[in-house]
């Protein structure tokens, strides 16, 4: 009987997948340019105020509506508030908001569509046909039903949109299960009677954590235009906290007034951050999947 | 205050004829044509369109200048009443029925039979009051009629508040013989007119809405509530039409209303006070900017029944430092651009010569922040470590030591001079040592969570409420304060209870003495029974510079009979 | 397949069911109920209690429920505590117009998000793709307020193109007699949506590309042009289409803002004022509608996957939850 | 006169060659194979010749196809000779074919790619049913109809041949067009390559790994190693007189039929037993009253042709399945928890054998967290003893398990599976994605591994001579029935069942001369 000397052998070679992962991030630009937009935002909305004070907690009347100048680079709002200074709290509402309601939403649908997936028949049915409901039900009349219910603060907010928004990574997470269950280590493990809690903890929600981690890069996108959606409705979090969202729909309504100063520096800071997570995602995206950069 | 009127009268060059674009509030669809109104469907521009077509027995509104009988308007002479106060005697105008047929005395009979009857599902009715208050109804002739009434009561009071509701029908084409004149005759008819009218989709076309005595008679009425109203050719009165005819325009938001504004499409609408600063460009474009000052009162109740803070509220102390923190001046010239006016008591600060005290005309409160501090430190309020005041001596009957001046305001969400008028409310509370959480909800669940309620309920944990975004309460034509702050009057939401106060009111509402009002103003003033706060206007309006004759009634009615162009509008 | 579609049918009134029991439900976690929004301030207790003696709220939840699960089979939808008219006329007035909205908004969608997703995916990396990756991505981040309130300025202040107003009327056809107006609020709704659908395709576009299929195609001489529109385009397709079903809450949602800015009375605002009135059964019948349109919706992009798709539509009875 | 010449072909992706200083020429009507190990470079000199390579590739050198270079065009001059100048067959006929599509549409695709005058699709329906017809599909005018998922892979493949025929090229490229096949369809594959050689004097570049293929087809060899050529030979010098070391340690991994010695096995209680087992989907019967026994340290063969029900029966052995009726007894008793403890299992896939998101080490330890309570040194050092009994460095410990080769993975899957010492060993045809050199050294450990632990071991193979090799028992499964069983020398030496003999003649052996032998047999 022959074995060829191990060194000959010619496997497949090994795929490098993790080295392949960080440089195929960084090869993407655009990628690149997104986090640290994200950073340069992340510094200036909670490392800004350090630098730059300004009274965020009580109006002041005689100062409103001030054109940006000596004092108020940016103006100040109709409460008197600075809004340069608005910007750094405002962002950081929208931040914490879309980034826990993001985490929650992922964590949420990722142990969900694991669950459903891996156990399949009947107890698959049930939970996703409990998401199908979610889906048809408009997430603003949960979010109306929520907000009338209690307080929303920053977190109570951040939990609501986070329980409001799971359904997607669910689907999500069940379909990358229903694949992965297939895999034969899930089966070697199985056949040795692992517990499904192990095996949904420990192999499928860790292998899918490519996916995961995509999705959760544009939930928390979503959940910060969703921020925006439900200030605009009046849904938001109480003054003086304010958010993005907040400021923008606010600002607009001076728009023929030409007070630019309200509405584009919240505008342009939804619109950068949510467009600088995308393309993180998008990165991320590229990095994950291998059969893309083939 | 009503100031547009006689925009120049008649001096003016007028076009005769042409169709008025009127913009109605933002989401709100007319869906009420019956006049006798009907709970959920009493809305202001229901009636506001209803009495241009049903004249009221007697019409009160701003025109003159304040709040007063319109004559012209009314279907009816003065009332006359008894040296008792016991009779009132009416004699009707010579109107007459789109139908050719004459108003007469059946007509107003035929109108108490139908409310008599049908008293419990009539919008307007409280236990005591009109129709229960008057006794008989005799008929003298043909137009003159007297009222019997269970007692004495203040003439203005009565005519103002009471006589206003009755609105002569059209007993020929609505009725049916006599039967209206037993009680289950008149349900049955009450209920087929309440029938018909919940069938809106036939409101043009149903014959029973084509018989009117006003000066507009309904042309289309759309589920979407866009109304048009074309000039009643067969009106007999003293105050007919000048307009071909009026179309009421309905809008999804403001701003979806002032961008159409700004493009020209309406002719008399509004605009969110955040763009008032657009008023140079709008009047270059030919409208005139008026705020609609509104017969109103606008507050913050308190409520006296809550475990946590009712004790402290019912200190006048507490309540007098609060009211100096509010700064009113401040909130009504910046958050509402000078379009509010502060109120400093139970009766219209504006448009009223004639129940305002001197004590609410000169705000015995000011905004004085250091002597609301005094007021609660000179009572043992001491801040704690986070600023906010603790009662750590003897703070009054009931206060208990320990109890934190930390309170929940529930606010109307949606208005951003709202939220903003609240913040600064905060803002300054925070100054005194007194914390405000702000939970902002819809209207609705601030009118539904702010109720009256016993202190062991749960449904008693509010605390402050506010629903005040266009005025919180709109009096009829007489400012009494029956249904608002008497012990146990119905809208008497945080259980405010003032012996002295029942006194007045039901005084006010009984006795022909002028001064009554007076008193009962000035005690209010100083009694705080709620936070007084900035009326803000019913609306700002945008009204096209060559349409005269328009006054903006406080009472929130439309006069659009005495509307002209002064200039070709095609249409 | 017709055991497949009769399964999926079913399937869809399950998941209409659960709709309505957790809108019910929901809806009775409201404090105070509508008396008093709906009444006014001025109503007296005993016209709040009246009021909800006639609407049943004196009743147990689940009577009322069974109430009302009865009176729907009767095609009995109720009536607005606020409008004076009943459920089935306001949704027959308004779904209309809002389907006219989110169609042709969805439509353009998809005729412009498409083929921009394919080209984008065959010029990757180039700079047109980087460039409508960008445009895609800052329409995706604008708020839909945003977004309408800059088409008013433009398009309808600074150059009077179209006006800032939907037509007005009742009917479908005086809605249709202004197309023009209709521009700016199908411009407005559709922005987020080809940025999403144009994120699909050409993901679903780029896949499909490293497929062996299209190196056979290659391999057999086939033009590049045929191969992406005869091989490639269909099988992205299938994949899109399937999430297109699951977009009819989302395209609701920004209808909503679409309706409020451009004064555009459809079934977003109609739900919006009935969730802030507590406006139950306008809320309830609009919320059954769009959970019909979301089941539909899945079951209308599964049909079409199963048309497009012969795999499908042989194996069939293959449960994709 | 050559139809394909290939001068100094060097691929570089990045900046490792793929293919290095190839140099090749194919005659008119004559085959030439390409063989070499997995990664060897076959299918990107293929590529290159229609330049059908990706963008990142580097090509330099010349390929003369047809009288063209082709390495020298570009747009629609390359898209010419393809097809026209050689006509490709793809490894996987699943995926190569567009699954939207028609099998006429394809096929007709592919004539009027070529057509001077292109007329609509559907005129090219005749020269279709013909090509269908030519290619041995049965009912050629129904098929255009058809999709592919409707075919067989056979089938399928087949309509990949008459697609790479449709054009009329001179030179048929075939990367490794029966590796996905069953030995019985591979071999009519072969056959029709061969006739089609004959008949139409096309030349072929076989691609392929299996020097059996090679042996019954080809008349030309070259033996690709990382890129280069080691040797080229006629395939019968080769096979007979290999030169080169590597070529001849090649060979020498390729299990032979026959070459095994058995030893009479031990009566023993069963590890497992089956008896009468029946599973169905959606009413077919996929495994028919299957009774089947596995003595205690013994290894019983199953083959079989793909979809005879191999996998589905180790699946109820491991109770991954649920069979609708009989019996599955392991260690005497039904299958429980406790038995679960003593069962191990190896699966074929080695790139889906790992989880990804663990090491080497956290791999084999999974299955002593599970079922014992030692702790984290004990069970490294019981680790370290395995990686030892499946030869392979300590310093794998902390890889994961994509940095492994699949043959480290296959052996990193047993070592998982006999950590906590079994009784019994399902495993599921652990080798058929592996090379055969990488396969040899997997059938050593598992050898070792089984004379260590003593377990015994349910062998699921489609190779007769693997199973020939390692088991003492085998069974022949044909539509989910056993159709015959017992010792290896006797199913194997002397099968009584037809269709045992059927299979046992339709797998190639790397000996031209008998493949020719057993070639005529067939045709008998
Ligand atoms: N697109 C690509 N990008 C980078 N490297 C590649 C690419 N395609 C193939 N390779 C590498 O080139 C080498 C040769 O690959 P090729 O596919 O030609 O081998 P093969 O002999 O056909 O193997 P197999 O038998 O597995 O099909 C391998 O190391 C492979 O990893
Ligand atoms: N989950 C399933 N649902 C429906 N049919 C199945 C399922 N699994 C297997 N089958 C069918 O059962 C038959 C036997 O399949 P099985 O996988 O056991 O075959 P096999 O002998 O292992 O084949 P191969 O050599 O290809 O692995 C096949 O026809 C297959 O299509
Ligand atoms: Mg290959
Ligand atoms: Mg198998």
């Amino acid at each position: 009987m022959t074995t060829l000397d191990p060194t000959i052998s010619l496997a497949p070679a090994p795929e490098r997948r993790h080295r392949g992962t960080l440089s195929a991030f960084l090869g993407h630009r655009t990628a690149v340019a997104g986090g640290i937009l994200l950073l340069l935002v992340l510094a200036f909305c909670f490392l800004g105020p350090l630098l730059y004070g300004s009274d965020q907690v009580h109006t002041n009347l005689q100062a409103a509506r001030l054109a940006p100048g000596a004092g108020h680079p940016l103006g100040t709002d109709d409460l008197g508030y600075d809004v340069l200074g608005r910007l750094m709290v405002a962002g950081r509402t929208s931040l914490i908001v879309g980034v826990v309601a993001g985490l929650i939403a992922t964590a949420i649908g990722a142990i969900w569509g694991a669950l459903a997936g891996y156990a399949g028949g009947w107890a698959d049915a049930v939970l996703m046909r409990i998401v199908d409901t979610g889906v048809a039900i408009p997430a603003l009349f949960l979010l109306l039903v929520a907000a009338t219910l209690v307080t929303p603060s920053v977190w109570v907010l951040a939990v609501i949109i986070g329980c409001v928004s799971w359904l997607v990574p669910a689907r999500l997470m069940r379909a990358e299960t229903v694949t992965l269950k297939e895999r034969d280590y899930v089966k070697a493990i199985s056949v040795l009677g692992a517990g499904r809690l192990r095996i949904v903890f420990r192999h499928l929600i860790p292998n899918a954590i490519g996916t995961l981690m995509v999705n959760l890069t544009f939930q928390i996108a979503d959940a910060i235009l969703l921020v925006a959606y439900v200030s605009f409705l009046g849904l938001g979090v109480p003054p003086p906290t304010t958010d993005w969202g907040a400021m923008l729909s606010k600002g607009i309504t001076y728009t023929y007034d030409g007070a630019w100063w309200l509405i584009l520096p919240p505008g342009i800071a939804i619109v950068l951050v949510v467009c600088a997570i995308n393309f993180l995602g998008d990165g991320l995206r590229d990095a994950f999947a291998v059969r893309g950069r083939r | 205050a009503g100031a547009r009127e006689q925009h120049g009268g008649g001096g003016q060059n007028e076009v005769p004829g042409g169709t008025v674009r009127f913009a109605l509030p933002p989401s709100a669809t007319p869906n009420w044509i019956l006049p006798i109104s009907y709970p959920g469907y009493t809305a202001s521009y229901n009636s506001a369109i209803q009495s241009t077509m049903y004249v009221p027995l007697y019409a009160y509104d701003g025109t003159s200048g304040a709040v007063a009988m319109d004559e012209q308007a009314s279907a009816a002479e003065p009332p006359v009443y008894s040296a008792d106060g016991r009779t009132v005697t009416i004699r009707l105008k010579p109107l007459t029925w789109s139908t050719g047929t004459p108003v007469t005395t059946r007509d107003v009979e035929f109108w108490f039979n139908l409310v008599r009857a049908g008293k419990d599902d009539w919008g307007a009715y409280t236990s005591g009051l009109i129709p229960d208050n008057v006794t008989a109804f005799h008929a003298v002739d043909e137009h003159t009629f007297t009222l019997t009434l269970d007692k004495t009561y203040n003439n203005d009071w009565f005519t103002a508040n009471q006589l206003t509701y009755v609105i002569p029908l059209p007993h020929q084409e609505w009725g049916d013989g006599d039967a209206d004149r037993t009680p289950e005759g008149a349900k049955r008819i009450f209920d087929h007119l309440v029938a018909e009218a919940k069938n809106l989709g036939t409101y043009a076309s149903n014959p029973l809405w084509k018989v009117v005595d006003g000066p507009f008679a309904l042309r289309n009425f759309t589920a979407n509530g866009a109304v048009s109203l074309v000039k009643n050719p067969r009106y007999t009165g003293e105050d007919p039409a000048r307009l071909d005819g009026v179309d009421f325009l309905t809008f999804t938001s403001s701003a979806a209303e002032y961008n159409v504004l700004r493009a020209g499409g309406v002719d008399y609408g509004y605009l969110p006070t955040s763009n008032l600063g657009q008023q140079p460009e709008l009047e270059a474009q030919g409208y005139t900017i008026e705020p609609w000052n509104g017969w109103s009162i606008t507050y913050i109740p308190y409520n006296f029944n809550n475990p946590a803070l009712g004790k402290a509220f019912s200190q006048l102390y507490v309540r007098q430092a609060i009211q100096h923190a509010v700064d009113q001046q401040a909130i009504s010239s910046v958050i509402w651009r000078g379009t509010a006016s502060p109120g400093y008591g139970p009766v219209p600060q504006d448009n009223d010569p004639q129940y305002l005290s001197d004590r609410q005309k000169t705000n015995p409160y000011p905004f004085d922040l250091d002597a609301a501090r005094n007021l609660l430190a000179s009572h043992g309020w001491r801040p704690g470590s986070d600023g906010v005041l603790t009662c750590e001596g003897d703070c009054g009957e009931g206060v208990a030591r320990g109890t934190r001046l930390e309170m929940t305001l529930l606010t109307e969400s949606g208005s951003d001079e709202t939220d903003g008028t609240m913040q600064e409310l905060k803002s300054e509370l925070a100054r005194i040592g007194i914390e405000l959480n702000i939970n902002s909800q819809p209207l609705n669940t601030v009118l539904a969570t702010g109720t009256t309620c016993k202190p062991e309920e749960p449904s008693c944990s509010w605390q402050l409420s506010y629903f005040g975004t266009q005025g919180s309460w709109y009096f009829p034509a007489y400012p009494s304060g029956e249904q608002l702050f008497t012990t146990d009057a119905s809208v008497n939401f945080g259980g405010y209870t003032d012996a002295v106060t029942d006194q007045l009111v039901s005084a006010s509402t009984q006795a022909n003495a002028a001064q009554t009002m007076l008193d009962y103003s000035a005690r209010l003033a100083e009694q705080l029974p709620v936070i007084w706060m900035p009326n803000p206007p019913y609306q700002v309006s945008a009204i096209d510079s060559a349409l005269h004759g328009v006054s903006q009634d406080p009472l929130a009615g439309l006069q659009p009979q005495r509307w002209f162009w002064t200039k070709e509008v095609a249409r | 397949m017709i055991r497949y579609v009769g399964k999926r049918l079913l399937l869809a009134v399950v998941v209409v069911l659960l709709v309505t029991v957790a809108t019910f439900v929901l809806l009775h976690l409201l404090p105070g109920g509508p008396a008093r929004g709906i009444l006014g301030v001025k109503a007296t207790q005993e016209q709040i209690d009246a009021f909800n003696h006639s609407a049943g709220f004196d009743q147990p939840l689940p009577v009322q429920y069974w109430d009302y699960l009865l009176r729907l089979l009767h095609g009995d939808l109720g009536e607005s505590y606020s409008m004076n008219t009943d459920v089935t006329t306001l949704l027959g007035e308004r779904l209309p117009k809002t389907l006219v909205l989110t169609a042709t908004s969805t439509l353009l969608a998809i005729v412009v998000a498409l083929p921009l997703g394919v080209w984008q995916a065959v010029r990757r990396g180039g700079v047109l793709d980087h460039l409508g990756t960008g445009i895609a991505f800052v329409l995706y981040a604008t708020p839909v307020f945003f977004l309408s309130l800059l088409l008013i300025i433009l398009f309808s202040q600074a150059l009077p193109w179209f006006p800032a107003q939907a037509a007005q009327g009742d009917t479908l056809g005086e809605l249709l007699s202004q197309p023009g107006s209709l521009v700016l609020p199908v411009l407005a709704g559709a922005g987020a949506t080809v940025a999403a659908f144009s994120r699909y395709m050409r993901a679903s576009t780029l896949d499909n590309l490293t497929e062996d299929y299209v190196r056979t195609a290659r391999a057999k001489g086939t033009p590049e042009r045929v191969i992406l529109w005869r091989h490639v385009w269909p099988n992205s397709l299938t994949s899109v289409v399937a999430m297109l079903g699951y977009y009819v809450p989302v395209i609701f949602g920004g209808s909503l803002v679409v309706e409020s800015m451009f004064n555009y009375p459809g079934v977003g605002l109609l739900f919006w004022n009935a969730a802030r009135n507590a406006d139950y059964p306008v809320l309830l019948g609009v919320v059954l509608v769009i959970a019909i349109a979301t089941v539909a919706g899945a079951l209308l992009a599964d049909l079409v996957q199963l048309l497009i798709d012969p795999r499908i539509r042989r194996a069939g009875a293959h449960d994709h939850a | 006169m050559s139809v394909l010449s290939i001068e100094n072909l060097r691929v570089t992706y990045g900046d490792s060659p793929a293919v290095d200083n190839l140099s090749l020429t194919v005659g008119k009507g004559e085959i030439v194979a390409l063989v070499g190990e997995s990664g060897s470079g076959k299918s990107t000199a293929a590529l290159a010749v229609l330049g059908l390579l990706p963008g990142n590739a580097k090509v330099t050198g010349s390929i003369e196809l047809a009288g063209q270079d082709v390495l020298g065009l570009r747009g629609e001059a390359l898209r010419r000779v393809r097809g026209k100048g050689a006509g490709m067959v793809f490894q996987e006929p699943m995926t190569a074919l567009n699954p939207l599509r028609t099998i006429g549409f394809q096929l007709a695709e592919a004539i009027r790619n070529h057509d001077e005058q292109p007329k609509r699709l559907k005129h090219y329906r005749d020269r279709c049913a013909e090509l269908l017809d030519r290619v041995g599909v049965p009912e050629p005018r129904r098929r255009l109809d058809q999709y592919p998922h409707q075919l067989s892979g056979g089938l399928r493949q087949r309509v990949m041949i008459a697609i790479a025929l449709a054009a009329g090229p001179e030179l048929i490229i075939a990367d490794e067009p029966t590796t996905a096949l069953d030995v019985t369809v591979q071999q009519q594959i072969l056959d029709l390559l061969r006739d089609i050689r004959e008949h139409e004097g096309t030349g072929t570049l076989l691609i392929t790994h299996n020097m059996g293929v090679v042996a019954d087809l080809a008349d030309r060899v070259l033996v690709l190693r990382q890129g280069r050529v080691v040797e080229e030979a006629a395939t019968t010098k080769l096979f007979e007189h290999p030169e080169a070391d590597y070529t001849k340690q090649l060979l020498a991994a390729v299990p032979l039929l026959g070459t095994a010695s058995h030893s009479e096995p031990e009566p023993a209680d069963a590890v497992l037993s089956l008896t009468d087992v029946v599973v169905t989907y959606g009413g077919r019967r996929v495994v028919d009253s299957v009774s089947l026994h596995v003595g205690a340290g013994e290894i019983v063969g199953l083959v079989g042709e793909s979809g005879s029900g191999k996998t589905t029966l180790g699946n109820c052995a491991l109770g991954l399945v649920k069979p609708k009726s009989g019996g599955v007894r392991v260690f005497g008793e039904p299958l429980n928890g406790k038995a679960r403890r003593h069962i191990g299992a190896v699966f074929q896939d080695p790139a889906s054998s790992l989880d990804p998101r663990m090491t080497v080490a956290q791999t084999i330890a999974e299955p002593l967290v599970v079922h014992t309570r030692q702790g984290r040194r004990e069970r490294l050092r019981r680790v370290r003893e395995l990686l030892d009994a499946v030869e392979l460095p300590e310093s794998l410990l902390h890889r994961y398990g994509h940095e492994l080769s699949g043959g480290q993975r296959q052996r990193v899957s047993l070592a998982r599976a006999v950590v906590l010492g079994p009784k019994l060993l399902v495993a599921d045809e652990p080798t058929s994605a592996l090379d055969v050199s990488v396969q040899a050294t997997v059938l050593d450990v598992l050898a070792r591994l089984h004379e260590e632990f003593g377990f015994g071991c349910l062998f699921i193979s489609h190779d007769l001579a693997v199973v020939d090799r390692v088991c003492d028992r085998v069974a022949v499964l044909s539509g989910g029935r056993v159709v015959e069983q017992g010792p290896c020398e006797q199913v194997l030496r002397t099968p009584e069942h037809e269709y045992t003999r059927a299979l046992l003649l339709a797998s190639p052996v790397p000996d031209p001369a008998r493949q020719r032998e057993r070639r005529l047999a067939r045709a008998v």
